[in-house]
């Protein structure tokens, strides 16, 4: 079990970098220029106005003590109201997150289900012109902006198949996953495009690896020497690569969550940015970074639990 | 045996010289044809591409407009060849800053460890957490948006993935012999870092940046959808594509070919990622 | 003699390399009598892995293939078989063992289960069945406490350890044939005498006959009954160890037990083969020694000479063999 | 019968009238909330709400509203105490954002639960058309002080002909029929749904799938085409949203009236109506918006003349002129106008630097005077035209919208016309105001444009009157 | 009886330990004690041979002495100066008078390098030569290890193992060191070439009169070669003496079964009855008492309890063992 005994450590690891962020997202959003109060009132605001809702949020005490009111309402299981949507962020955030959490989350499943099987059809059948393709069509996948991509799946699938619906959230267990399958799709299109490519290139070097050849040479059918021996060894580069893209891809839902409607944590960030809801930028900021934080901490325990030579 | 282990090495060293990868020509050639497009924009292209005819909006792909018009009668052909100098340009300042950045201080902590590397490595933790394109579009708003200021977002957030790439080759190139001979004959730590370490842990990081040249035009584009791109009415990819957005169901073609052009270059880019890698045997 | 239990008859190897077809093993011949320990000695890179590999058909490379010759094991040419008859050779009949353990088991799955998995591929038996004999298996290798270590990965192991369990892997399945491709050279010299001990073991209590590949002189004396040399992709002596290591006939044997060290005095200079062991694709004309060898003539360097008898099982390939007594020199 | 779904751009941010400003939220107030004194379909009339009638007095300073006998959707009455809490409170809040519109009202009194008497320390034409307003919306006293504000801004207690049933945060708001409504049998939809759908592509995407009954914000290049679809109806329903080219008075050269003159003839309006627009807007001539209230139709239309620009400008020695053209990043409509006007510019030989900025940050450069022109827009809430004249012309502590302009005979003139009760004087003075506006170009009218909205073809009655308001106690589904 | 020269490199008690982290107590990993307590010396000119089986810390100690890496404490006192304490005056000192060679004749040298780049970097770092004469020099060097000058142009990659080996005894002699730590140099070549590197220092060493400390686990090598011999096993050195002495009379049960496992040529030896049982043990957690105890074959009671036996105080032999001179067999 000493293995697992960074699980203790962690935690204590990611203190330092969640401090990092709140400070870092406190300082960022408050120098963008722009006044939320402004935004809020619109073409009709007064300097009165503006003044007496700055006061009410605070916003005009110095920036330190503004932190520390932060740090102090965290404390007390708050995150500060929401300057546009008038209620605790917390309470905001609690109703964003699992659509966010499920496209996400589903981007990574589907990626995995589509990766997979195509990077092992390459891999086993090297130089073919089916690896091409598989190469070619994830290289090109690669380049394609998911905006515009989840625009074109939703003129195929939806308004031309009628299979799925147009956007939006859904709201019983199997709605909701029927409402999910072209976004995730959409994000899992770049992002499997990445992981084959890589998975590829780890099944090659670990097909052509000793203990692969030793498998053969005990007898085994080509088939087991893959799924038993070659595939187990190349995942765990690949869960890596899938943890350090979890940033990328949370960042990704911003535009996708945009471009299907969904009510995440993507599209309250984005209007926080554009409306300069400190709050919300702040708590979604912070729970993004959690987000990564903890997928990372997931992918480390699944890496000592997939290859038991590691160490952390 | 390490030796036959190290000719077989070699051997395939040199094969792939000499056969080539494929993926390094096809990659080379795109980008080659490309770069010329850009250069000889003025000479190729048919129209000025900020140019609006009033007279000639909305045309589909015709014999005049070979690539048809926008909304405000631009000519799309022209734009997307004025618009590779743009597109190439964002690919290229887009990676370098990053590259120099993340390779030096990557390097630093690599070799020197010890606190630097603590330090960094958080400071790579925070920016890692942070959903990146958001980090971007706070940086280009406070600096306003504009492809300048996108290039110091890029760097300031691109720099991470450089620095984490270097030093974890030179960690496992600092314990190599070649270096620890380089410390016994008592060679400076500049020296060792740039005659030594350096030139053999940057390699990954150059595969790298041509794949890495490809999330920039993409962020590029991202940026660009969100409103925070380069500034009208300049000629860009990404911004066509975003400007072309509200036309998508009624007038295919003003987002098709600037979607055709990026999804190429990102493809030349990629290839030439994977034909690098295999010719100099690294991998991702 | 009885028949012998794997029959090689001009194995050659060739690799593509940039285009051009370079022979890596050549006209390779030599027979394994039950039972025997054979040991191919010769340089790095004279083609002794690739002769063990071709034997079970597992060449590290699409560039590399078999371009001719016949392995008859049991009355059959092997490299007739197929895929699926060849996998019942691999394992089944040919054991395989190689020489970096660490590098060659799986380090994900553990020790028991890959030998339990090689046991249910070759035979009909149960998970618990092929897990008893796994453990019996380790138990034979000298793993103490099998039952436990049955669970555990190779890292978990020493290298000495290490090299028993794939001893263990290579021997799930009863093989006829051992193949032990320089078992033991990243090995200290107290655990290499653990590991030759226990082949010489297997040896004698299962009858297996055994390739055993290497560089080491000293192992070849200690435990091989013949021993085959070679030198760029050619054997160019085989015979019984007394013969060849005690008078090879062979001027690069000669060289090659000239230059142990332990062959000599305190402080004496080593004697040297001079020059370098030939590159692939710089194979010289001729004979692949002569640019090194003593004995030269031109006739050395332009016919390539043929494995011949020269004594009661004794084959050398030389235009010019060192004589065998002084009273054959002085003809 | 039937639920009506309607895809828009945004979602609600609040329930509680008094906090925000937003027209996303005011058009659902709109359906939950009813107020004293309604502006009608047409968007030229007020009307009757839960005011069943009123009496001004003669020195227009006291008004007393007769209540109709109403319930909340909670089954209470409304009375005039809860007129009275609504309307104190969108004055005395801290949180609210409209107190300045409201401060002349000094005395509010309730002799008994059917009458509110408000007594106004200053004489106020455009008063009336104020309560009108969403923001004074009635809201139930009892309920606010039971609930408190957050809970009540959640689900509030309605009186309008609908009633908040969920709403999920981000995607939807969900509302019922409102049974106790006092129109409640004028009501044919069982709800409404109103959901978010930000890109517009999707939202359109969405309703040609049939899975909207009506979208809002069609933009202008899809609306040739959906016409074209038998199954939807598209409808250009006319608003007061007026664009402008906003001008910096205190920047050196646009100081001078010629030069703003210029800029005027310089700019091809109709090329923006047909390019931006698509031919559906309109060329505007004056800020109150067609329609409206005291609009002036034969205002000024200067002709698009690049020469005599040109011409102008280097008489007033103004020549290559170059100005500082900000930019709102994201908006398309924005982005387009400047780069049409960028070229036509060119066309009288003035340099345009177009600075893309995030909105937020245009608004503060605005305000900083950080400027040369600028794109902005606006559209009425109140039926009267004071209000937007007191922002654009009436020397506001807004710097007359950014703009510094700066005449005082019009400053006196929107003072005049605010307390003047004689409507047909009211308008001689409008008018005298459009024309001064024009002739010193505060700003540069563009484009007068409708609310376009997109429903499917079995809906009917899905319309939005000038000020914004949909009627949907009208709407039916098929 | 003459004065006894001075030492030219005196190393007291050195420890290296590796790991031993983790900052809550009954969490915290023991230390690997890779060196434990180590003490030789070496007289200028002298060859000394360090054995031991793969893991015993002769790589480490070889390293160390160098200041190559960490260690945890102890003297190393090389021409006069404790360089365990050495400032960075001191260390460019060691640097200039003592040189490494490598067991991975690729490894050693960078891969981007040319051959003769190489050794004119070491050349003109330490400012041995005038930088007219560095192209003679290097010559001088190449042939002075059986090198055609030619090769200054070649690549690392483009020449063999035992080429590649050349380079890196060249490019160490280049510093002129008193002191050179060879590291396994020749287990990685073949046969053949294994003598010709083996000849080459023997060369040297005469020629140039710098002391070596020669590495390595095949022990006929050794006895060829050294003057001196030092046996490790696990972190601890516990037989030194005269290699012949050594050889013939090892004083340590280990220095005699690894003297026993030694596979001899002699095709009518077999293989040894009994070689050495069991696996060494793990050096985090070392046995209490002598840490060979569990596979000596002649071990006593006491072999298992206390402190391990240090090395004897008398004589040029000397082993850690309490079994007395000649209780051992080979
Ligand atoms: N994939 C390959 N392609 C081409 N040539 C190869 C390949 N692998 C090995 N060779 C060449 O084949 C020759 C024989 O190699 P082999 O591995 O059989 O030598 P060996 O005698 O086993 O050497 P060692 O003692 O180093 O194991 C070598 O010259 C080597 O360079
Ligand atoms: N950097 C390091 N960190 C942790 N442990 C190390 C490190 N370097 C060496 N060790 C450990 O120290 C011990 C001694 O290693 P060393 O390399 O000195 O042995 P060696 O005698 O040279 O062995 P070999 O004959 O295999 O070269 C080994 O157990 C090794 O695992
Ligand atoms: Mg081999
Ligand atoms: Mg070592
Ligand atoms: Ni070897």
């Amino acid at each position: 079990m000493n293995r697992y005994r960074f699980v203790l450590f962690r935690p204590f690891q990611l203190l330092p970098v969640l401090v990092g962020i709140s400070i870092i997202t406190f300082v960022l959003i408050r120098s963008i220029p722009g006044d939320p109060v402004r935004v809020l009132l619109g073409p009709r605001s007064t300097p009165g106005a503006i003044e007496r809702i700055r006061d009410q949020f605070g916003l005009n005490e110095p920036i330190w003590m503004q932190y520390f009111y932060f740090v102090k309402n965290l404390f007390q299981g708050e995150m500060g109201r929401s300057i546009l949507y008038k209620v605790d962020v917390l309470k905001l955030i609690a109703t964003r997150i699992e659509p966010t959490a499920v496209l996400v989350t589903g981007a990574v499943c589907l990626a995995l289900l589509i990766a997979i099987p195509l990077a092992a059809i390459a891999a086993r059948n090297r130089g073919s012109a089916a690896d091409h393709i598989i190469r070619l069509v994830s290289t090109a996948g690669l380049g394609f902006p998911a905006f515009w991509l989840g625009i074109m799946l939703i003129i195929v699938f939806s308004v031309q198949l009628d299979l799925f619906p147009v956007s939006g959230y859904g709201r019983t267990f199997v709605d909701k996953a029927h409402h999910m399958v072209l976004p995730c799709l959409t994000a899992a299109l770049a992002l499997s495009a990445v992981l084959t490519r890589n998975l590829r290139a780890s099944l090659l070097a670990e097909l052509n690896s000793d203990q692969a050849t030793a498998a053969r040479a005990r007898g085994l059918p080509e088939g087991q020497v893959f799924w038993r021996h070659v595939m187990p060894n190349s995942l765990v580069p690949t869960i890596n690569l899938l943890a350090i893209n979890i940033g990328w891809l949370i960042s990704g839902t911003v535009v996708l969550e945009s471009v299907f409607a969904i009510p995440g944590m993507g599209q309250l960030l984005v209007r926080g940015i554009f409306t300069r809801d400190y709050m919300v930028v702040q708590g979604v900021a912070m729970c993004f970074a959690l987000a990564t934080v903890l997928v990372n901490f997931l992918a480390d325990i699944l890496t000592v639990a997939a290859d038991p030579r590691v160490k952390l | 045996m390490t030796l036959a282990r190290t000719q077989t090495a070699r051997a395939g060293f040199r094969l792939a010289f000499g056969g080539g990868p494929l993926p390094l020509y096809l990659g080379g050639a795109i980008l080659l044809i490309w770069f010329a497009l850009a250069v000889m924009a003025p000479l190729l292209a048919p129209y000025d591409p900020i140019f609006q005819d009033g007279t000639a909006r909305l045309q589909p792909p015709n014999s005049v407009h070979w690539f048809g018009t926008d909304n405000f009668g631009r000519d799309i052909l022209s734009r997307i060849v004025w618009g590779a100098r743009i597109d190439l340009q964002i690919a290229l300042f887009g990676v370098v800053f990053p590259f120099l950045i993340g390779t030096t201080l990557g390097s630093c902590a690599g070799y020197f460890g010890g606190w630097i590397d603590t330090v960094l490595m958080r400071i790579i933790d925070v920016v890692l957490a942070f959903p990146f394109l958001v980090l971007m579009m706070a940086i280009i708003v406070i600096l306003k948006p504009g492809l300048s200021s996108f290039y110091v977002a890029m760097a300031l957030v691109g720099w991470v993935s450089y620095a984490r790439l270097v030093r974890a080759q030179i960690l496992v190139i600092k314990s190599s012999d070649f270096v620890l001979a380089a410390t016994s004959l008592g060679y400076s730590h500049s020296r060792i870092m740039f005659r030594h370490l350096l030139p053999n842990a940057i390699l990954g990081s150059v595969v790298f940046s041509m794949s890495d040249a490809v999330l920039v035009l993409l962020n590029g584009a991202a940026i660009s959808y969100l409103g925070l791109g380069v500034q009208p009415p300049t000629a860009e990819w990404g911004i066509m594509i975003a400007e072309g957005q509200s036309f998508i169901t009624s007038a295919w073609w003003i987002t098709t070919f600037p979607g055709i052009a990026i999804v190429t270059l990102a493809m030349g880019f990629s290839l030439l990622a994977d034909g690098l890698g295999e010719l100099l045997g690294v991998r991702e | 003699m009885s028949e012998p239990i794997l029959s090689v008859r001009d194995l050659s190897v060739v690799a593509q390399v940039e285009g051009t077809t370079h022979t890596i093993v050549d006209q390779v011949s030599f027979d394994l009598q039950r039972g025997e320990i054979l040991g191919l000695v010769g340089e790095s890179g004279s083609g002794k892995s690739m002769t063990s590999r071709a034997l079970i058909r597992l060449l590290q490379s699409s560039r590399l293939s078999v371009s001719g010759g016949s392995a008859i094991l049991k009355g059959e040419d092997i490299f007739t078989f197929d895929e699926r008859a060849m996998r019942d050779v691999r394992g089944g009949s040919i054991g395989m063992i190689f020489q970096n353990p660490s590098s060659h088991l799986d380090p994900v799955m553990s020790i028991g289960k890959q030998i339990a998995e090689s046991i249910r591929f070759h035979k009909a038996v149960s998970r618990k069945e092929a897990r008893g004999r796994a453990v019996e298996i380790l138990r034979q290798v000298g793993i103490p406490d099998p039952e436990r270590r049955y669970n555990a990965y190779a890292h978990e192991f020493s290298g000495g350890m290490r090299q028993r369990a794939m001893i263990a892997v290579a021997l799930a399945c009863d093989p006829d044939i051992l193949i032990a491709d320089e078992p033991t050279t990243a090995l200290d010299v107290t655990v290499q005498a653990q590991i030759l001990k226990l082949l010489t073991d297997l040896r004698d209590t299962r009858g297996v006959s055994i390739i055993f590949i290497t560089h080491d002189l000293g192992i070849v004396s200690q435990i091989c009954d013949r021993v085959a040399v070679m030198y760029g992709g050619r054997i160019v002596e085989l015979g019984g160890k007394r013969e060849v290591i005690g008078s090879g006939r062979h001027p690069y044997t000669a060289g090659l037990v000239a230059c142990q060290p332990a062959e000599g005095h305190p402080g004496e200079r080593v004697r040297t083969i001079n020059g370098q062991p030939p590159r692939i694709g710089h194979m010289p004309a001729g004979c692949r020694f002569h640019p090194r060898c003593p004995r030269v003539d031109e006739w050395c360097s332009t016919v390539c000479p043929d494995l011949v008898t020269s004594g009661p099982g004794h084959q050398v390939a030389c235009h010019h063999p060192i004589p065998h007594t002084p009273a054959e020199a002085a003809t | 019968a039937g639920v009506l779904t309607i895809g828009r751009r945004e979602d609600s941010s609040t329930f509680d009238p008094i906090m925000t400003a937003q027209n996303i939220d005011f058009w659902v107030f709109a359906n939950v909330y009813d107020v004293l004194v309604r502006v009608d379909k047409t968007g030229t009339k007020l009307e009757p709400g839960l005011a069943e009638s009123w009496t001004v007095s003669d020195d227009g300073l006291t008004y007393a509203f007769t209540m109709r006998d109403a319930k909340f959707s909670d089954g209470s009455p409304i009375t005039a105490e809860d007129a009275a809490y609504s309307l104190t409170r969108i004055r005395d809040d801290e949180g609210s954002l409209w107190s300045d519109s409201y401060k002349v009202i000094s005395k509010m009194e309730t002799p008994d639960p059917k009458t509110l008497v408000l007594t106004l320390s200053e004489a106020s034409a455009p008063f009336l058309s104020s309560l009108a307003m969403p923001g004074a919306s009635i809201i139930s006293k009892a309920g606010m002080e039971s609930m408190g504000p957050e809970a009540y801004a959640e689900k509030p207690v309605a009186s309008g002909a609908f009633v908040v049933e969920d709403w999920l945060r981000g995607d939807r708001v969900i509302l019922a029929k409102n049974p106790e409504f006092w129109e409640a049998d004028r009501v044919s939809l069982d709800g409404v749904e109103w959901i978010s759908i930000p890109d517009d592509n999707t939202r359109m995407l969405k309703i040609e799938a049939g899975e909207l009954d009506a979208a809002i914000f069609v933009p202008f290049s899809r609306i040739e085409q959906l016409k074209q679809n038998p199954d939807l109806k598209v409808e250009l329903d006319p608003s007061t949203r007026e664009d402008h080219l906003l001008i910096n008075h205190e920047s050196p050269e646009l100081a001078k009236k010629e030069v703003r003159q210029a800029l005027d003839l310089a700019i091809d309006k109709q090329a923006v109506v047909d390019a931006v627009t698509f031919g559906i807007g309109e060329v505007a001539y004056s800020f109150v918006p067609k329609g409206a209230l005291y609009h002036y139709a034969d205002n000024l239309k200067r002709p698009y003349d690049p020469e005599k620009a040109k011409q102008m400008l280097s008489e007033a020695g103004a020549e290559g002129l170059t100005l500082d053209y900000l930019v709102n990043a994201g908006d398309e409509v924005d982005e387009q106008i400047a780069i049409l006007l960028q070229q036509q510019l060119a066309q009288a030989g003035i340099t345009v630097n177009l600075i893309k900025m995030d909105p937020s940050q245009t608004w503060d450069m605005l305000v900083a005077g950080d400027y040369d022109l600028s794109v902005m827009y606006w559209t009425n809430d109140i039926l009267d035209p004071d209000q937007k004249t007191t922002f654009v012309l009436g020397h506001d502590t807004n710097m007359n919208y950014m703009t510094r302009y700066n005449n005082d005979t019009v400053k006196q003139l929107v003072a005049d016309a605010r307390v003047e009760m004689d409507p047909a004087k009211r308008e001689e003075m409008y008018v005298e105001l459009q024309k001064t506006a024009k002739d010193d170009v505060n700003w540069i009218d563009l484009y007068y444009s409708p609310y376009r909205n997109v429903s499917r073809a079995n809906i009917e009655g899905f319309y939005q009157n000038p000020l914004g308001r949909f009627f949907l106690e009208d709407t039916v589904k098929n | 009886m003459n004065v006894k020269p001075a030492p030219l490199l005196e190393v007291t008690g050195l420890n290296v330990h590796f790991g031993g982290t983790g900052f809550i107590p009954g969490l915290r990993t023991p230390p690997l004690r890779a060196v434990n307590d180590v003490s030789l010396a070496v007289m200028p000119g002298e060859t000394l041979g360090l054995v031991g089986e793969s893991g015993s810390g002769k790589s480490t100690l070889g390293r160390a002495i160098l200041r190559l890496g960490e260690l945890t404490s102890g003297e190393i006192v090389f021409d006069g100066t404790d360089m365990a304490r050495a400032t960075v005056g001191d260390l460019n000192r060691l640097r200039r008078q003592s040189a490494m060679i490598f067991q991975d004749p690729y490894g050693a040298l960078n891969p981007r390098m040319r051959v003769g780049d190489a050794i004119a970097e070491v050349l003109r770092v330490h400012r041995k030569v005038p930088s007219s004469r560095i192209g003679s020099r290097i010559a001088e060097l190449l042939n002075l290890v059986g090198l055609d000058a030619g090769y200054a142009n070649s690549r690392p990659l483009d020449l063999s193992g035992g080429q590649c080996q050349r380079i890196g005894i060249a490019r160490a002699l280049a510093v002129e060191p008193k002191l050179i730590v060879a590291d396994e140099c020749v287990a990685a070549l073949d046969v053949s070439i294994q003598g010709q590197i083996l000849n080459l220092l023997m060369d040297l060493r005469e020629q140039i009169g710098m002391a070596i400390i020669f590495i390595a686990h095949d022990l006929a090598i050794v006895r060829r070669l050294c003057d001196r011999v030092a046996v490790m096993y696990l972190g601890r050195i516990v037989e030194t003496g005269p290699t012949e002495e050594v050889f013939t009379e090892p004083r340590h049960p280990y220095t005699a079964s690894l003297l026993r496992a030694i596979p001899d040529i002699d095709p009518d030896r077999g293989l040894p009855e009994n070689p050495l049982a069991g696996e060494p043990p793990s050096p985090i957690a070392l046995p209490c008492g002598c840490a060979f105890h569990p596979r000596c074959p002649n071990a006593l009671p006491d072999c298992s309890t206390g402190e391990p036996p240090r090395l004897g105080r008398d004589g040029p032999h000397r082993a850690a063992c309490i079994l007395p001179p000649g209780e051992i067999r080979i």
